[in-house]
């Protein structure tokens, strides 16, 4: 029985007995995960929301090892991949995008610098091996994760060294050899993966007896040949395609001489092309796509696909490009190219949701050149792949990469990738479906929802403007010097700083800070799901307010019947 | 002269951290006991859903506690922290009437100093309590130069009792005893200027605060706490329910307040202006008009409703000019500064509540 | 020690000498000496104390309450308008059971405005729940002010003592003050176990909802009931120690034998004792109850103070309109219940600082013998003096 | 009048110190081992107007506190007040009155048909004092006219009132006063001597 103080006086604290949980009546607080643009934009998988958290608590080291959870090559990525992350990131409406390119980059470096162990232990002398084809960014992935994993990987490369595209395609400007050897040594020196060179599929092994002796087999061998130009007319007899020049260029330093040269195709080797071909004297490259230089009025869907910084370098070094038109025809004067037959064209929206070309009569014009480099892409080698090529590609079935039992397919030669995040991210993948599989389960797809910048609450984020790298001047530009130079540490930690933690908790103690009923609970661990917050149902009425000054939507209110049932 | 180890002996009783690492840290402690921050104003009190007095009374009490007492009028926050037996309060606390809290804090603040102790003393009206029938006491207060902190949580209307207009409710607002009809638009009067009238008695320290700019609120807490003499803080405090607006926009209401200019915050030191916080991007008036039930007749077809709406909106200016709230472009105390978090709960760059000075 | 001091001034003395914390006044007719004496010990260095000179009797009762709170031993004075203006927090300091004293240089309340002599002050406040305890002379008031901060608290009530205006605060007389030692050692330092207190934050002043309110006021009353004895044991322990008492909670003197009895509180006491001395021979024996605590109301006390009376004049210095004397009316109640009571003739006297004359008692006496007097009258009035239509 | 008790009522005007005068002579008569009472009869009345304040002296405790209606003296110090007849009234057939006047108490005397005594006490305190405060000179000669306690116990009441050159000028004051009043001219019988 409550006895009653003289006075009526009260204990402090005592309100505790009274649970004003029962107030709430329509919804409660949760905390959800929804994926941030970066992470799903991200081909690689990476979550960079949750490296860039581990900077901006100033451990980068950690930073490193969340982000090389899902790419093993950030120096590599950190240079090469169009970050569609950027393009995807909430924060290019406030005042810029994070640079998570950049930062990536440095990170990579760093590891190397600093001899960061990579997190994965040795797998068993006995464990399940896969074996895979290919020593390019995605079957050097595939190991990386197989071992990360449990699992050993056998590469086997045609090659005498690892690495594919990224070394045979891809400009030191870009991607300096350095850079490149340091990350890809660290990784094939890791315990469990064996690379084996000079390994030719259908002369040195064949993919059945792979099949029968390992846990899996992995196809990885890239796209080597290039398509037909499908072009009116004669072509000449010195007709170059783009990727095999380019790999030529890499090998020998030298292009065929020209004075005035149209690159035909919208990738990146197309851009690389004309970017060389100028620095190398070229008078006049034009570069000729179906797509359209990015803007205001774009539909990115139109968009030139290629990293944009390389297009703004390319125009900044007086690329010319003619959009939406294709190479008709090529004017010739004996077996020597003097002009190209240019004609407009436009993508529009054709059956089955198809982009369908259209060009239109009476846009014809000649332009004078004498060199027309067509770059409209590679097809797979079919050697020792008797009957999985389709149309070009081996197309599996699903993203997981399966072509049968026992028997997958990543990267470019899927003939729905393009870029290096990609391979790495269908490495991750394929492992993950191998393992799930070989565990007797089915791999599951992330269905988490991504959080759209219409879902944060902007006010809590200070304008901080966004990094830039330092650039070589146009005049200094060379073929072997990098051009993109590094942001540096400073710049690096200032730039976390920008991440706005979409969909996940910041740790910013708004929902803390602003509970009128002291029903959020701050935890010095994390909680059970990754928060340093915890609801305090018992006291938490509904008001929604911790779900409103969310700055990353973190904090949702869902139905109270919805939870309980959930 | 802080008498430390009572102070230590305090924390450890109430959840703030240690502050010698030295200090054995008690064991077994629920997640609730463990918070980093002095639990004032305890979970299990009876404020409405969002409850902006609620929040501010507790942002006030974490930052100014422990080591003090408060005298609290009579109002919303008196009767919902303590309904007999069970108090929310972790701080010695009295309520008496609804007139007294500044008389009140007065005796105790003379008993402290009748016993050479140095518990600072707080008072607590609301609006109510404060612009009207406990103005009196609040003067003869701050004439007599107590040493007691004064906290008025305005939300602009006698919510305890059902939403009656007080004179700190903002012109045109509906109450339940200014409604809006044929011949009214709500309340005719403006609000009173109280701020001005605080100053003018010479204080070291006045201040306006929301509920909205937490830290900011915190900074002038701890600025008014190490002053010796009296200070006064009034905060912006939404009421969900007498303003009509959704309970879950209580900080966003706040927040508009600040921006738009209908809201001031500012600090007088002696009477004088020196300081305040700019509006990085000033918002319209009917931004913050727009949510609020109690403002929903300035958006009917009336013709008179325009003319109000002009009359806030005109009357925000005035403050943004008098008060020269204008920003000058990105400034780390502007309302977009002072908003900002970052990991850690820290603003990402040196936002450390150094506010622009006036000269 | 002996001096011939002026009420006011004897009273300022008395509270010095009870070395409270905190004093708050705002100063009131006939009150202000007791302000200006309190003043100038503070200005002299007599006094050291928190003296807080308020804008206002509402926020003197507060601040004195506040100080109360935090277990200080509080002081305030205050006359007529300001008890009215004090009321609502009166109310409230006795409702949270805070030791503190108050005097109360009882004085009429307006309109019209009179700034006399009259209960009409205390009366008001008389279900405030406060002790209420009236002296007959400034030696009464000056000791009741000790005793009243020790039963204070023995009781956690607060404790009012009332001294009628001018009659006795403005007189000048011979007054035994006693040492500042001696009261020291009477007095015990203030234990107030609920104060507030950071180490062991409480709450006061809380809401109280139906489920406990009339246990409240029952506890309230029940307090009221047992501080009789501790007024009484007050008294006896400050006459032990210093010689004299105050009259507990009321002295019957005059003739055992008489069958009429007069009971009045305050200094009226005094004239009418004077009265009864000179005009014995020609009005009879008589019997003279001086009622010192009015609240609590000591009715078994009365009842036996009564016993083998005929009648009893009850006079009052405060009227309620529409029922008559408030002092009548409640001696009436609680002698209704007593065996043989004797009929009651209830008259207000010296409203508004009319001054009553020794020569009044004997014609009091005769109106108890007169089977037409009415039960109650304003005794002093002159009739004459309205208009027909206004008697 | 109660047996031995003797009332005084002094009327001046206000801020002639009137009240000072009747805590004065009560404060006197505790000096000399009296029992005293002295009051005003407080009015709203502001400087100037027309005051009057009520002594009572005993050898026994006094408990009677109703004004005095029948004085045995009375104190005027300012025979301007005489023109209102209330100040004579009530004065017992046997009592005295001291004016502060230039005019002769004969004259007064015969006037009101009583006794009566002037002293020129303004003129006596702006000698001494240098203020027209005539209250000490009426009390010092008051004492000197009945008798009934001695001087001294007037000078003992302004010792504890007043310090320095104030107190030394109202030693001197009084002195002259009673000079200028007959020893006993009004002593009473003593009624069992």
């Amino acid at each position: 029985m409550t006895i009653l103080t003289r006075g009526a006086y009260g204990e402090p604290g005592t309100s505790l007995a009274f649970k004003t949980g029962n107030w709430r009546s329509t919804e409660r607080p949760v905390h959800i995960h929804a994926k941030a643009p970066c992470h799903a934009a991200c081909p690689a998988g990476e979550d960079q929301q949750a490296w860039f958290a581990k900077l901006q608590e100033g451990k980068a080291e950690e930073a490193w090892r969340v982000l090389v959870a899902a790419n093993p090559m950030p120096g590599v990525t950190g240079r090469v991949c169009p970050h569609p992350c950027e393009s995807a990131c909430n924060r290019a409406a406030l005042d810029g995008a994070l640079a998570i390119h950049n930062v990536e980059r440095w990170l990579g470096d760093e590891a190397v610098k600093h001899g960061w162990a990579y997190p994965v232990d040795a797998p068993a002398a006995d464990a399940p091996t896969v074996a895979i084809i290919g020593a390019g960014p995605g079957g050097l992935s595939a190991a990386y994760h197989a071992v990360r994993n449990g699992l050993r990987a056998t590469i086997y490369e045609a090659g005498p060294e690892a690495g594919g595209l990224l070394r045979s395609a891809i400009p030191r400007t870009r991607l300096p050899r350095e850079a490149l050897d340091a990350e890809l040594e660290r990784l094939c020196a890791l315990p469990g993966i064996d690379v084996r060179f000079r390994q030719r599929l259908g002369r040195d092994v064949s993919v059945e007896e792979l099949r029968a002796e390992h846990a899996a087999v992995l196809l990885a061998p890239g796209c080597q040949e290039g398509w037909e130009w499908s072009v009116s007319g004669a072509v000449p007899a010195d007709h170059h395609e783009g990727l095999a020049l380019l790999k030529e260029f890499m090998d020998h330093g030298q292009f065929p001489s020209a004075r005035r040269v149209i690159v035909h195709g919208g990738g990146n080797t197309a851009i690389d092309l004309c970017r060389l071909l100028k620095r190398s004297g070229v008078e006049e490259v034009t570069l000729v796509t179906a797509s359209a230089l990015p803007g205001p009025d774009t539909d990115p869907a139109d968009v030139i696909n290629v990293v944009p910084r390389e297009l703004e370098e390319a125009l900044e070094e007086e690329v010319a490009v003619i959009e939406h038109a294709t190479v008709n025809r090529l004017v010739m004067r004996g077996s020597r190219i003097t002009g190209a037959e240019i004609v407009s064209l436009k993508k529009v929206p054709g059956p089955g949701g198809r982009k369908k070309r259209v060009s239109f009569e009476g846009t014809e014009r000649v332009v004078e050149v004498d060199m027309v480099i067509p770059c409209i892409g590679e097809r797979v080698d079919p050697e020792g792949l008797n009957g999985l090529v389709k149309r070009g590609y081996l197309r599996p079935d699903d993203a997981w990469g399966t072509l049968g039992e026992k028997l997958y397919a990543l990267g470019d030669a899927r003939g729905d990738r393009g870029t290096v995040a990609e391979a790495i991210g269908d490495g991750a993948r394929v492992i993950g479906a191998i393992t799930a599989r070989l565990a007797g389960a089915e791999p599951l797809a992330d269905g988490r929802a991504e959080m759209p910048a219409s879902g944060l609450n902007p006010t809590y984020y200070e304008r901080l403007p966004k990094a830039k790298a330092p650039k070589l001047p146009i005049e200094d530009r060379t073929f072997d010097t990098e051009i993109e130079g590094d942001i540096g540490g400073t710049a690096t930690m200032a730039e976390a700083q920008r991440c706005l933690s979409c969909g996940d908790c910041l740790a910013c103690d708004n929902c803390w800070t602003f509970c009128p009923d002291n029903a959020v609970i701050k935890t010095v661990e994390l909680a059970r799901d990754g928060s340093h917050y915890l609801f305090d149902l018992d006291f938490c009425k509904g008001c929604g307010l911790c779900a409103a000054e969310c700055p990353t939507g973190y904090i949702q209110m869902q139905p109270e019947f919805a939870v309980e049932t959930a | 002269m802080v008498d430390d180890a009572r102070l230590a002996d305090l924390r450890r009783k109430f959840g703030r951290a240690p502050a010698a690492p030295s200090e054995p840290a008690p064991a077994k402690r629920t997640p609730r006991e463990a918070q980093p921050r002095f639990r004032g104003l305890e979970s299990g009190h009876r404020a409405c859903q969002g409850c902006g007095e609620a929040l501010a009374a507790r942002l006030v009490v974490e930052c100014a506690g422990p080591d003090v007492m408060i005298a609290n009028a009579t109002g919303c926050l008196e009767v919902f922290t303590t309904a007999w037996p069970e108090s929310a309060w972790r701080v010695p606390w009295a309520h008496s009437l609804f007139e007294n809290a500044a008389a009140v804090a007065s005796g105790m603040e003379a008993a402290m100093k009748a016993k050479g102790r140095n518990t600072k003393v707080l008072a607590f009206g609301g609006d109510g309590g404060t612009y009207d029938i406990g103005f009196q006491a609040l003067s003869g207060m701050l004439e007599r130069y107590h040493n007691v902190l004064y906290v008025c949580y305005d939300n602009e209307a006698y919510m305890n009792t059902g939403i009656q207009r007080s004179s700190s409710t903002p012109h045109a607002a509906t109450t339940t005893t200014s409604p809006a009809g044929k011949e009214r638009m709500g309340k005719r009067h403006l609000k009173k200027d109280l701020l001005s009238i605080i100053a003018a008695h010479h204080i070291p320290y006045t201040a306006s605060a929301s509920v909205a700019f937490p830290q900011d609120l915190q900074r002038k807490v701890r600025h008014a706490m190490g002053i010796d003499g009296p200070a006064f803080l009034v905060v912006h405090s939404p009421c969900p329910l007498g303003w009509r607006h959704d309970s879950r926009l209580t900080i966003d209401v706040a927040r508009k307040a600040v921006e738009c200019g209908l809201f001031p915050l500012v600090e007088l030191e002696r009477g004088a202006l020196t300081n305040v916080m700019p509006i990085r991007e000033v918002r319209p008036v009917a931004d913050y008009l727009k949510p609020q039930g109690r403002f929903a007749h300035l958006f009917s077809d009336d013709v008179r409703a325009q003319e109000e709406r002009d009359h806030l909106q005109a009357l925000a200016d005035y403050n943004i000019q008098v008060y020269g709230l204008t920003g000058e472009g990105q400034d780390p105390a502007d309302t977009g500064g002072a908003a900002a978090v970052g990991r850690s709960g820290r603003a990402p760059r040196g936002n450390d509540g150094a506010a622009r000075r006036v000269s | 020690m002996r001096e011939a001091l002026e009420g006011s001034q004897a009273i300022a003395r008395a509270v010095a000498l009870c070395d409270p914390d905190v004093i708050a006044a705002y100063p009131i007719t006939p009150q202000t000496h007791i302000v200006e004496n309190i003043s100038k010990l503070v200005a002299e260095g007599d006094l050291h104390t928190e003296f807080v000179s308020v804008e206002s009797e509402f926020s003197a009762a507060s601040v004195a309450l506040g100080a109360a709170a935090t277990g200080a031993r509080a002081y305030t004075a205050t006359a007529s308008q300001g008890v009215l203006l004090m009321a609502e927090v009166l109310f409230n300091i006795a409702g949270m059971r805070l030791p503190m004293v108050m005097t109360v240089a009882n004085r009429a309340v307006s309109a019209p405005l009179s700034i006399w002599n009259d209960h009409a002050d205390s009366m008001a406040v008389r279900d405030a729940g406060w002790i209420q305890l009236h002296a007959t002379s400034n030696q009464e008031a000056v000791d009741t002010t000790i005793q009243a901060f020790r039963i204070t608290q023995d009781t956690e009530l607060p404790v009012m003592v009332c001294m009628d205006g001018f009659i006795l605060t403005h007189t000048l007389e011979p007054i035994d003050l006693p040492s500042h030692e001696d009261v020291r050692a009477w007095l015990p330092p203030l234990e107030f176990d609920r104060k507030l207190d950071p180490a062991d934050p409480k709450s006061m002043g809380m809401l109280v909802t139906p489920d406990f309110f009339p246990e409240v006021r029952h506890s309230h009353h029940s307090a009221m009931q047992k501080a009789l004895a501790t007024i009484e044991q007050a008294d006896a322990d400050f006459e032990s120690a210093f010689g004299r008492a105050s009259g507990g909670l009321l002295t019957v003197e005059g003739d055992p034998e008489a069958k009429i009895g007069l009971v009045a509180m305050g200094s009226t006491v005094g004239t009418m004792r004077a009265g009864m001395a000179h005009f014995q021979a020609e009005a009879g024996p008589a019997r003279l109850i001086n009622l010192r605590a009015y609240r609590p109301f000591p009715s078994q006390a009365l009842r036996d103070a009564v016993r083998g009376l005929d009648h009893l004049i009850v006079i009052d210095r405060a009227i309620s309109p529409g029922l008559g004397g408030i002092l009548g009316s409640e001696v009436a109640a609680v002698l209704s219940s007593a065996p043989d009571a004797p009929r009651i003739l209830n008259v207000a006297l010296g409203l508004g600082g009319r001054d009553i004359p020794e020569t009044l008692y004997p014609d009091l006496l005769a109106a108890v013998r007169d089977p037409d007097a009415p039960a109650f009258s304003v005794f002093d009035a002159d009739l004459k003096k309205l208009a027909p239509e206004d008697r | 009048m109660i047996g031995d008790m003797i009332e005084t009522r002094i009327h001046g005007r206000g801020g002639q110190g009137n009240v000072a005068a009747a805590y004065l002579l009560a404060a006197a008569a505790f000096e000399a081992g009296r029992y005293c009472q002295a009051f005003p009869a407080f009015g709203a009345e502001r400087r100037g107007a027309p005051v009057a304040a009520f002594v009572r002296i005993d050898a026994t405790p006094i408990h009677l506190r109703s004004q005095i209606r029948t004085p045995d003296y009375l104190v005027v110090q300012d025979d301007t007040l005489l023109l209102d007849p209330k100040i004579t009234a009530g004065l017992k057939a046997d009592g005295a009155m001291l004016v502060n006047s230039t005019r002769s108490g004969e004259e007064i005397g015969a006037h009101f048909d009583c006794r009566a005594f002037s002293v020129d006490a303004t003129a006596l305190a702006v000698a001494e004092i240098g203020r027209p405060i005539p209250n000490t000179a009426l009390l010092a000669a008051l004492l000197t006219l009945t008798g009934e306690f001695p001087l001294d116990a007037l000078a003992a009441a302004l010792k504890k009132r007043f310090h320095g050159a104030v107190l030394e000028k109202n030693m001197a004051l009084i002195e002259h006063a009673a000079d200028a009043a007959p020893k006993g001219l009004w002593a009473r019988e003593t009624v069992d001597a």
